[in-house]
């Protein structure tokens, strides 16, 4: 038992209770499934950015040998094709229409892989090219085309079902927020900065790429194994789409190869179930890494920040205008928007608020969830300015930022959850770490920024956990393990609370018809959420060993405690067999507990109060090769508030990856379009962080002080640590060149573009004598 | 088992994490789908396609291949190590528990690649230096761990004497 | 909704969920389950019945290419090998000693079964034999060789643990119960019968054989995909070979091709996971049928019984004293020979008992669990004396037993649970059926049969219900679907309590990491049981839902009601999904019931009260053809007291099937052994009954008083009907012929000679005029 | 997939469920073991390895047979009809519907053979007798049942005038 803490598990580095079947090859994901008679399927996807389909012929294909169905939209009379968790804006195949380069047309399941391939070279379609949108200006220019003409019905989620599209535009939801008086504020403000910052489209890249096995049973149920992050979600959309009870869907979930937000909601589940159906025999669906690009990608966005600071350096007001590009489709793009846009005054207290967003449909890969979910667009405008403000103000980045930190248990907004964190101890590790006070190296410059990020509201995680005769414990909870570490983490707290060895607990993988209810893996909510619920089943547990205890030893239960596996009472201790034989009067029957957490709807402004606020942040120190422009981030420290760290290696490994997958958009990756046609969706033409990429210095540390909103004080962790990157390192960029961007990634052609500009504007100003902006 | 027509096909032996295989393959047949559909070694896994993720990677005849592009008929006479064939028995590779200690697994998608391509390393150079290391892994993409624990677990395997950068 | 019972579902003889998957060839068994890189096993039996190994040389064997694992039981270093649930006297592969042919000795795991063949001819074994013991007067026999020699261990019933073997004989359990002072009672009785009656060993052959699939992940855990009734107990044996946690254990249970009690307890499971363990990589084991022969039996019985009359008729004192052949190893026959002898007095008021069994070692196949668990063998013996002391009291037979029926509510013995049926009903019902009262037509004659048995106790049953947010519901028990329609039922009594169509509620299939406990598949406890923790489950969701309702309404929750899906009060409709919605605030929780049903211990004689009492009697109708001795049974009739039928139609299948099946060991079934070889281990040689073998009018009754402890007052059925079936039988050819069998089954060749000599004697009588024995 | 050693077989052509199927195979394979392993049809069930029980029958050209004893090669140019494929699409064959109307399946392992065998009846005698439906169900054993709803399911499909017994 850690003797700073007072517990046994939590707050220790266990092993991964997979790491072992991970460094042998034997753990299984979804493309290792295999079921006899399974056929496999491939997807015809369109050349076009947006065509009208005018004929689709797949009668050869149909004819060749091995092939057991092939389907096009107009073959879907079995079940309502249309999903999308938003927006059921999305039919299962393109139909009349196609949307984006890449929308699958036409899916064939054969024996293999080659047979199916085959068949597709044998599917005829002509297409009459349509006028594409793919960026937000044309999306947005009256008149523009529209990738949309119908109304699409609205999604399963309840909060959404009043989304607001904008007729006879692209826009298919907006998102408004506001209180005090922003235009007042902002025209009484000492200082004003309005700037616009765009950021690009991201591909997740889970090494994985998506999957899907489904399998038709004869009592008319459907399987599906999916590599999905919400199974619940894709079981909800199934049941709608083919009119099954939910009863009768069972979504299963394999080991995922990471997942990122990539694999949230529906994906390649509804087609693998439509052919399914049609070859009368499983069929599996693989999608390749091209394929990927092509699935989902984080919402490119613009974004205008109109903020007004105090003489005394108070931000004042704050008003944002994003613009989101969703793509063709919106999937959960709306609830991105308005997440990402809500927390737009991040961890500062702000009196006077106006934000707008709008999802805005192109012509392009659909956008969807990304760890951060929308929050990284919009921070990496307003930390940019804060440090801008900073410059203008002469006050210190970090000063300044102190200053107008919301303070622990402040509302961030009316009806919300009040801050949960220290926040100023965040940013005073930050300083540490990043050495803020130290000098700076010659060539180097330090930048940082925070952010403050609300996980999804209103929520609901279940758990059981079974005590079986021997003491052991199995605990049922639909967690996905996407790389996150969640089932060690649930591990360690049912562990803990049944005061059981780590080993004697094992956490069964989701399964939807058996495992309960979880909205799901993603908005770093695990930790909280089922953690919350498998502590309170686990307490369910202990409090019935507790009673049948105090039974048989003519005590009150409220006097005994559990211990290495025993109810204790004074020096009696009663080992949970020895209990349970006495309780079901022979040995086998088990206890059963229940968790359930629902903390439901409340007035806070998104319809739910956040479980928690996700806090973190960074801080960059850069060198620069001001030759080719090239911006090399020599140390980085990120700090999170997590209440508590279950797992402090994971905790670490978490933030370690947030901060190379936040430098990836901040200096690499970016999804380039060029006439509706995506250039670079694969790995040679997008490049990823590499190994050669890490930062020399990278620190990660915590804030612990037990205020979570989790069990044992802990909280969510895994999405914040990405968020400051961009801005800290833009902001290192500022500081050590002078040169301002605002647009991702940081590439070296555009530092070096801006490196060149801003000579040739300090060579003018030599002569003028006018300001630099920084 | 599905019905294979079988056309050309030619007779491949080779040794697989030390036993002798021999195979009937089809001219174009892949290393990768050799390993996982006929071997049912499905440490080696599918991504990018064109030897730029590494999570296929397996070693022949000691050195790294992407399995993913390597066909089978050219392994013909050679011997493949997988992931499956770096732990002996019971007893894991020195890589493979640091891999574990460090918490250098994430989704555990990349790591037979990274474990095989380590492995290869440390036979060329048993002290290389982080940079190095760093270097040597540029085929092997890690989406999850952002590399810090993964060079952390290699080097811990490397011989003292190792250069820092 | 039926007018009759009020019910809605339960009552109506709705649709197997598992018809259409069953008619369409698509259900799967174990032996359709292929797992990727799985090996196939195959077991080298034992030649001899008993015999030293000398020397097992297995390396050639070993060196076969395509050979995974080679194991003789030597290398069983890594797990304690001994097994079994009431004594741990079995070994997972012989060592040093066989102790009956075809006990396994090696095994093997290759490639392909034909590998895995190739591989067992290159196995050597050298044996030395020993003299063996195949029959009870044998084996019991002073002097006699030993089956086991050293004291086995306790298995894991701790009921069990007390088992009293006979240090030095080959008894390995006895069992005694006695009340009242029956010699006394005997020596002042009326009328003394004394008679010994044998039972053969019956081969269950369920048209599956046995089989398991084995598979070790990294995380150090087990799974076993396994033809089983019980899971926890093999699960149980498993943990304790292996040293792992119960949680560390997924024994999956898919849809069984019958078992009755064949399939009850740890049979290939131990071998094919040592199997897999070794071979690294998943193992099939799947049993022929001439292995099932070699797995287990019905234990064999000789029953001497000595019943005791006064004047009157009533019966007054019964003794008992049976000897059951079980065979080479224990198994659960301990079990088997006490609640078998337990029952003894049947459906009778019986004031002077004296009760005592002896399991008896021998060296033949182990005897085990088998519908009828034990009664069958007694019941044989002691219905054929009620109808001989009908005749030596000049009564007629249903007359005398309706005499000396316990009555509802009575103590069948002290401690135990009072009489839940109305025993006169039933025995009404089946006079009525078979036509006792009717002229018997010529060359006929009609015998009934009487028997009441007890299920297991204690025991426990757990179940949950899930109610999706769809309102639709998923049941988790551990109930195996082994053709009895459990199932089937388990939805009824879900759909009915949650006011749900059928298809809306799904069960979810057994695995042991996932559905709760439940004790086992047999003892026709699944209805009363997990029926009544199905129904406490659902209850306990309804509950929740009427709380949420009240909440909703301000009304109190007493005063609503559920019906078709929602919580109605008064005119106002309440859906679920709108409570579910309303009650988390968003659409997704899901409501979990739970239900844990487990009486406990009691100061019944064994141990606990039986949760109900099964009750079934018999009537048969039987011709003869006296030139071959064949007997033909022209009409049956069945009548069991079930309570209520939750499904009338799967009722009258449990007793259809259980008449046919008490057919087959009347006048067809034994193993036949000669010199410790069993002669008839295969379908040609031990024959089963065939279509053609139906008694032409077969009817089964249903006694529904719903006074059962089960759901809507319903309990057991599915053993009893096969019990009366021997002495109906026999009793008919008594009246019809004056002949009296003692020993099964009544072949022809028995009932001719038995003919020829009561002919012979008749012949001898007429000329000494002594009185002939019926 | 596993690693078929391909020794002498010889490739038979065969119409399985109105589908015609190529295939290599070896002079001793069954066609249970073709049936079900190859071609994925799981529903005729081997039990009794010894033509007695009945689990594994087919119609081949019409007759039922024991596909567990029966030789592959000697289905070739023949047409065999499984379980599989008495249903067309989702409507189910009379038989099919008769035995789950009467309740005739209980464990389902001896159904599958059960129907062909029926099938074959009606098809040689659309109207049998109780006794002779029973006499032809010889070679097809059932342990759950006790036969009483088979036989009613299956007299359900005759075509009426069949004798009584």
């Amino acid at each position: 038992m850690s003797a700073r803490t007072g517990f046994r598990v939590v707050g220790q580095s266990v092993r991964r209770t997979d790491a072992l079947e991970k460094v042998t090859g034997r753990a299984r994901y979804l493309s290792d499934l295999e079921l006899p008679g399974m056929a496999h399927a491939r997807l015809l996807r369109s050349p076009h950015a947006h065509a009208r389909i005018v004929r689709v012929d797949v009668a050869r294909a149909r004819a060749l040998p091995g092939v057991h169905a092939v389907l096009a939209a107009s073959d879907l009379t079995f079940c309502d094709p249309a999903y999308g968790p938003a927006l059921r804006d999305r039919p299962l195949l393109a139909s009349e229409v196609v949307r984006y380069e890449g929308e699958p047309v036409v899916a064939v399941a054969a024996d293999d892989e080659a047979t199916a391939v085959e068949a597709l070279d044998l599917v005829e379609v002509d297409y009459e090219e349509l006028p594409a949108v793919t960026t937000l200006e044309d999306a947005l220019a009256p008149g523009a085309p529209l990738v949309h003409t119908a109304e699409p019905l609205a999604g399963h989620f309840s909060d959404l079902s009043t989304l607001r599209a904008k007729p006879g535009t692209n826009i298919c939801h907006q998102f408004d927020y506001g209180r005090g008086d922003v235009e007042a504020a902002l025209a009484a403000a000492h200082l004003v900065l309005e700037e616009t910052y765009t950021f690009p489209r991201i591909q997740h890249y889970s090494m994985e790429p998506h999957g899907a096995v489904a399998r038709w049973d004869d009592e008319g149920g459907l399987t599906v194994w999916a590599s999905t992050q919400n199974p619940f979600s894709v079981r909800a959309e199934l049941a709608a789409m083919f009119a099954l009870p939910a009863s009768r869907i069972r979504i299963a979930v394999p080991l995922l190869g990471g997942g990122f937000g990539g694999k949230t909601y529906a994906k390649l589940e509804p087609i693998a179930a439509a052919l399914a159906r049609v070859a009368r025999r499983p069929v599996r669906l693989l999608a390749s890494v091209e394929d990927a690009f092509r699935t989902v990608r984080r919402c490119s966005a613009r974004v205008t920040l109109r903020l007004g600071f105090l003489r005394d350096g108070r931000l004042d007001a704050l008003a944002c205008r994003a613009d989101f590009d969703v793509g063709a489709y919106a999937d959960i793009a709306p609830r991105v928007i308005q997440k990402g846009t809500y927390t737009a005054t991040g961890p500062y207290r702000v009196s006077h608020v106006q934000l707008h967003s709008n999802a805005v449909y192109t012509n392009t890969t659909p956008g969807g969830a990304f760890r951060g979910f929308g929050v990284p667009q919009i921070v990496w405008g307003v930390e940019s300015m804060m440090d801008i403000a900073a410059g203008r103000l002469e006050r210190d980045p970090v000063d300044l930022r102190r200053q107008n930190l919301l303070a622990h248990g402040e509302e961030f907004a009316p009806g919300d959850t009040p801050v949960d964190g220290k926040l100023e101890e965040s940013l005073g590790r930050l300083a540490e770490a990043i050495r803020w006070s130290d000098t700076v190296p010659p060539g180097r410059a330090r930048g940082i920024a925070a952010m403050m990020k609300a996980s999804v509201a209103p929520s609901v995680s279940e758990a059981i956990v079974r005590l079986h005769a021997d003491g052991s414990a199995n605990v049922l909870v639909s967690t996905v393990e996407m790389g996150q570490g969640a089932r060690t983490v649930m591990a360690q707290i049912a562990a803990e609370v049944l005061a059981l060895p780590l080993a004697r607990v094992r956490i069964v993988p989701p399964d939807t018809s058996i495992t309960p209810y979880d909205q799901t893996s993603s908005s770093s909510r695990s930790t909280t959420m089922v953690g919350r619920a498998v502590q309170e089943a686990a307490e369910d547990v202990v409090g019935q060993l507790r009673k049948i205890a105090a039974g048989k030893l003519g005590v009150a239960a409220g006097r005994l405690r559990v211990e290495d596996g025993a109810v204790v009472s004074g020096r009696t201790r009663l080992p949970y067999p020895d209990l349970l034989d006495h309780h079901f009067g022979m040995r086998g029957g088990e206890l059963i507990g229940r968790g359930v957490v629902a903390p439901g709807r409340t007035a806070a402004p998104l319809g739910g109060s956040t479980p928690f606020w996700e806090v973190a942040m960074g801080g960059a120190e850069i060198a620069l090769d001001e030759e080719t422009g090239a911006i090399s981030v020599e140390a980085y420290a990120s700090v999170s508030d997590v209440g508590r760290c279950i797992n402090p290696q994971q905790c670490a490994a978490q933030d370690e990856g947030a901060v190379m997958q936040g430098l990836g958009h901040t200096l690499l990756e970016e999804m380039v379009y060029e006439g509706g046609q995506l250039l670079n969706g694969d790995l040679v033409g997008y490049r990823v962080p590499r190994a050669g990429d890490l930062p020399p210095r990278l620190q990660t540390r915590f804030v612990e002080n037990g205020d979570g909103a989790g069990p044992f004080g802990a909280k969510g962790v895994g999405e914040g640590g990405l968020i400051p990157v961009s801005p800290a390192v833009a902001n290192a960029l500022a500081r050590l060149t002078g040169v301002r961007l605002r647009e991702l990634p940081l590439t070296p052609e555009r530092v070096w573009r801006a490196l060149r500009e801003r000579r040739q504007r300090d060579a003018t100003d030599r002569t003028t004598g006018g300001p630099g902006d920084v | 088992m599905n019905v294979i027509p079988i056309r050309s096909s030619s007779e491949i032996r080779l040794t697989v994490n030390g036993r002798p295989v021999t195979l009937e393959v089809r001219p174009e047949a892949l290393l990768l789908d050799v390993l996982r559909d006929r071997l049912q070694l499905k440490g080696a896994r599918r991504s990018c396609d064109m030897q730029v993720c590494g999570a296929c990677t397996v070693l022949v005849d000691g050195a790294p291949v992407s399995a993913c592009t390597y066909l089978a008929v050219e392994a013909d006479g050679r011997e493949v190590l997988t992931v499956e064939g770096l732990a002996d028995g019971d007893r894991l590779d020195p890589l493979q528990e640091a891999f574990i200690e460090h918490g250098a697994v994430q989704c555990g998608f990349c790591t037979a690649g990274m474990l095989l391509t380590a492995k290869a390393l440390l036979a060329e150079e048993p002290s290389p230096s982080p940079a190095r290391v760093a270097e040597y892994l540029r085929g092997n993409l890690c989406r999850c761990t952002g590399y810090r624990k993964i060079l952390d677990a290699i080097l811990a395997c490397a011989a003292p004497g190792g250069g820092t950068r």
